[in-house]
């Protein structure tokens, strides 16, 4: 089933906000406006531009500490995102997470997390949760190539084939975790073949396809949400910049670096639109629309005030006592 | 009134708000079927099914985890640990991600979940078998830490727990479960953050909880005889902590011990001596005492398993020591 | 290959041990003699009595709570461990251990332990170790279906299979963790092939029969002492009694129960023995054998001095400083 | 004397030891071809292979168990976790086992084991990666704890616990790694349980360890200029804890204040003041007072995470109290 042009030029928009997004973040970074652990995402925006792009707008989704494309593709306002990078009380979340923690209620985006692993657990239970509702919902759980390792990935892939809960566990295979490749960290690393010990569908697909990663999606979503069970699904992917803000990636060669940038998903998509008839321009006015997306972000971000001393005993509990 | 075991407080706090609330559900080891290993559930899934009563694989870390992804839906799911040995397995999830979450995402969400879990010793389980790590939760910002000891406190103060909108840890005690008490037929919830002054007194504050409760009453009894009135308060809740009604206490007695099942070094007992002689400073008439477990690993053999433990007989001989 | 007679009668041996020593327990525990948690064997024979007859005197052994079996077929005396059960200072671990906790340096025998799954990254350890120092050694690992859960587990696995360590995972799978049917706990309850997530190869046997135990023993321990990496070995038994001593075990229906013990490994072994010439007389005279060693060793239990107040604070660390 | 960095006295603590014995061998995550997060082994791959120096998958409880097992073989492991919050996901293997197997085992093994892990927050990196929690191993009896401050207690310390046959938590600081210090040409070794006094004075006594070692420095630096001269402990090992060197100190100051990073609530603070108001009862001029990290996750903006951390000032600020 052929993926409609208006959503194809969705997709394109929302690499191209990544990317620039995080160019953005980068030159902040540097600016030393924003702090703590950044991880950026450049080079993989086809898995969450194409995987996103196949949920319902109240379905699930969750990550680990590298969400900033999430976060946007989910429709979280950039304001917000960049806002919380820079610490300030408009923050997602009011400057308390930082990079590692988006979480948006209001766009069902259930947060990034910083322990690798430690969040497939509560993907579960988000799973659980639509299944004691009884919901038409699904979940769908990013994680990494080294995630795959944790204990926790298993335990909560086996609750979820044996309650068969709704929920997509999609691997962003970028061959990496850190510094360590994945077949010295993987005894298998046909990551996707890990869903066997489970009798649980596994695939795998082009992660630097957008619209590979749709159809897939489209694909494993569906039969999700139909009732029979998870899926998990490896997205085989690149991150052209280091693991974090700090990290020159000297562990990677640089003819493996060109290779993968030779797949960029970004043209790849430009020279299918081209060639379904959408003019240059067009494209070419996305670029502008979301350069100055992210430069109104920063200067929203900037202007927001840092959090009144008496934020810090705020927000820890729902409920307060006396004492 | 009606006479009921602490297991059953549990149960009938349980069975009710799963009655009342259809959010509310229950999973963890063996809970389901067989109405859990110290019987603590028995009953619920024949009234509420095997939907709402869930018995799990051996994997404590999802479970935690389950129960706060489904809290994040609006559930309000109690997830049972068989004992609190096994929580330890689960330490991320309780530490990194159900304390923590509500903060680090800036107060979008509450999350209604209650971990419940005997702690505690005794009975020669052994040195992995054998914890009572409330101090660790309590020095973690972002959890309610609840540890009743009579089946009045469990019953009210469970019910508060599974209605509360934060994740709170509930530490039954092994020991516990089949001592008896008093349980007001009528609904009553009680309230955290407000200890109980469990016998009152003039002499002495006795400072304890859960299992060691029991032995400071036992303790308050034999020093009795000797003329001595020691006034005993439970905090019942370790966060929050209502430490107005201990600072009270020990202004009155000027004299305080604190009993705890836990390790002694960084124990509960520390923190509560530490505010103490700070608030107290010149107010004290001896330094705070404190009893616990030797700081090793429980021992199976029985006569050294009693050696290592806290009891009413070394409460007295603390209190002795800065009473005569 | 056939298993040699003298063998055979070994196996015999070891499991009329296993049984007398844990209704001997039994006894003991009912009258106040043992106490804390503890866990009968009984059913299970053929598992430890086939497996650990594969090994060598210094390979690894290292089990779970449930190693009553264990300890015994490694060769640890029955009065040490009686004396353990007793917590007396003759005990194996000078009675700080107990039942869960039985350990035999000597006999190679690496543990029990408690918290179900955690001694399986212990095992990939004690592989990891033989690797480093290049020994000709293997390390048998016995865990439970329950276990087979657990995060440590996968953990364990893909250690094992990254590295190829020389471990046998020997899963014994009675069909229950505690009360809990093994379909109720795994999504996919053929528990060998769990293997398949990390490309090892995975077995299954009949766990109540002591000689096809051993012949695939024989087998896996050969290849992983070959150096080709770990395998994992299901073995399927029934315990008779309770999971503890204080579980009535109502869970289970005695259609269930009778269907096992009908399956039981000893007049199994025995039958097939007096098809080998070997008389009734023998085999008789075993039972009376490790009836006086199981009475020899409740005597010398209760002989055995309870430690001393100084023991407390004994055998914690190597070393002691001031202070 | 060479002036070196403190990540650099890791690894040179390493590099001896390993050349040194050859059982000794160190993995983790990232430890080997990048030679660490934080540089701090840095070279070792090159020098000793892959063998003896391995990355490993992000699994941590299994990185403890295969010291574990490994150490039972007679090899003697150096576990790496990239950082202490990781450590949490492994409570289970140090806690559980690590401390508990040679007790329970009866004494028939050591366990010849350092677990090396920085902890400690700052820089922004928010809540669940800013733990300082070393009272909870504190708290376990049966593994050591070490939290060195300086290279030159680094490098001597480090090198003893790869050498001590009993399991070791070796707490580095994230924060720590880049600042310089004087370590020795020739080879030396610190020994456990000796207190180190990094600055003697008569008014007050700070005890202070890891990156708070310096904060308290620096508060000795401001209080010195307002003519109130604090003597500053740094007990360098908290298992075993030298408090003869601590007691001594406070008995001849009569004041105390414990500066620690991680929370306030149950933290080592407590137990420092628990134990010394209990010995010096008679001796003390004013309540022990603890400096400490505001019980709440560490908040990401950089701001918030000021006012929650501690520092140099909030120590003066609580000297000033009690001193004038
Ligand atoms: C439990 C835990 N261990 C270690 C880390 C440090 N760490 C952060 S990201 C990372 C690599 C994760 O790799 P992968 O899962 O492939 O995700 P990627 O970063 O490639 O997106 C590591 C080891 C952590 N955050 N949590
Ligand atoms: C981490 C942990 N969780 C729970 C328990 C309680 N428990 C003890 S044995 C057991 C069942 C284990 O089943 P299985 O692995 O099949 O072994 P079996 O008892 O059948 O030999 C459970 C849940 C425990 N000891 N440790
Ligand atoms: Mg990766
Ligand atoms: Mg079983």
């Amino acid at each position: 089933m052929a993926i409609p042009l208006a959503d194809q030029l969705k997709m394109y928009k929302n690499m191209l906000l990544i990317r620039r997004f995080e160019e953005g973040v980068a030159e902040a970074y540097a600016d030393g406006l924003i702090g703590g652990f950044t991880h950026l995402y450049i080079g993989q925006e086809a898995v969450a531009g194409g995987a996103i792009a196949s949920l319902n707008h109240d379905d699930y989704a969750i990550g680990t500490y590298r969400v900033h494309a999430h976060a946007l593709c989910r429709g979280t306002s950039p304001r917000r995102l960049m806002a919380e990078l820079y610490g300030r009380t408009d923050g997602i979340c009011k400057g308390k997470g930082g990079s590692m923690h988006f979480f948006d209620n209001e766009h069902y985006f259930m947060g990034g997390y910083g322990i690798v692993g430690g969040h497939l657990p509560i993907a579960a239970g988000l799973g659980l949760g639509i299944h004691m509702r009884s919901e038409d919902r699904v979940v769908m759980a990013f994680l990494g190539d080294g995630a795959s390792n944790q204990g926790v990935f298993h335990e909560s892939m086996n609750f979820a084939k044996l309650w068969d809960l709704p929920i997509i566990f999609v691997v962003e295979n970028n061959f990496y975790g850190i510094a360590t490749d994945v077949r010295v960290s993987s005894a298998f690393n046909e990551i996707h073949r890990k869903a066997q010990g489970y009798g649980m569908p596994g695939h795998v697909v082009n992660g630097m396809d957008v619209i590979a990663v749709r159809e897939a999606c489209d694909e494993v979503v569906s039969y999700v949400r139909q009732g029979s069970g998870p899926v998990l699904l490896e997205a085989r992917c690149y991150r052209y910049q280091g693991h974090s803000m700090t990290d020159p990636a000297r562990y990677r060669s640089q003819a493996e670096a060109d290779l993968w940038r030779k797949r960029d998903p970004i043209p790849r998509l430009a020279k299918q639109l081209l060639a379904q008839d959408v003019e240059q321009e067009r494209l070419d006015g996305f670029q502008t629309e979301v350069n100055e997306i992210v430069a109104d972000s920063m200067q929203f971000a900037e202007a927001s005030p840092r959090p009144g001393p008496e934020a810090l005993y705020e927000d820890l509990y729902a409920e307060n006592y006396g004492g | 009134m009606a006479e009921m075991r602490y297991y059953q407080a549990v149960t009938q706090a349980i069975q009710e708000e799963m009655a009342r609330d259809e959010d509310v559900f229950i999973f963890g080891e063996d809970v389901g079927l067989v109405g859990g290993t110290f019987r603590a559930t028995e009953g619920l899934m024949a009234e509420f099914g095997a939907r709402r009563v869930r018995d799990t694989p051996i994997a404590e870390a999802a479970i935690v985890g389950l129960a706060i992804g489904s809290a994040l839906t609006g559930m309000r799911p109690i997830a049972e640990l068989m004992t609190m040995n096994f929580g330890i397995v689960a330490m991320d999830q309780i530490i990194n991600h159900a304390s923590k979450m509500r903060y680090m995402f800036g107060g979008q969400i509450n999350l209604p979940l209650v971990i419940r879990a005997p702690g505690g010793g005794w009975t020669q389980k052994a040195a992995q078998h054998s914890h009572a790590i409330e101090s660790w939760f309590m020095n973690t910002p972002g959890i309610r830490v609840v540890i009743p000891s009579t089946p009045y406190d469990v019953k009210g103060l469970l019910k508060t727990a599974i209605r509360s909108d934060d994740p709170v840890l509930f530490i039954e005690h092994e020991i516990l479960y089949n001592t008896k008490g008093e349980v007001p037929e009528e609904e009553y919830l009680l309230p955290f953050g407000v200890a109980d002054i469990k016998r009152p007194g003039r002499d002495v504050t006795i400072i304890a909880w859960s299992k060691m409760l029991h032995e400071a009453l036992k303790a308050a009894d034999i020093l009795a005889a000797e003329g001595i009135e020691a006034e005993v308060v439970d905090p019942r809740t370790l966060d929050p902590l209502d430490y107005n009604t201990i600072v009270s206490s020990v202004a009155r007695t000027r004299r305080c011990v604190v009993a705890e099942e836990g390790w002694r070094n960084v124990g509960v007992g520390a923190e509560l001596a530490a505010r103490l002689q700070e608030d107290l400073f010149y107010d004290l008439d001896a330094p705070i005492l404190r009893v616990a477990s030797a700081d090793v690993p429980t021992p199976y053999a029985a006569n050294l398993e009693k050696q290592a433990l806290p009891n009413a007989q070394k409460i007295v001989d603390q209190i002795l020591k800065i009473t005569l």
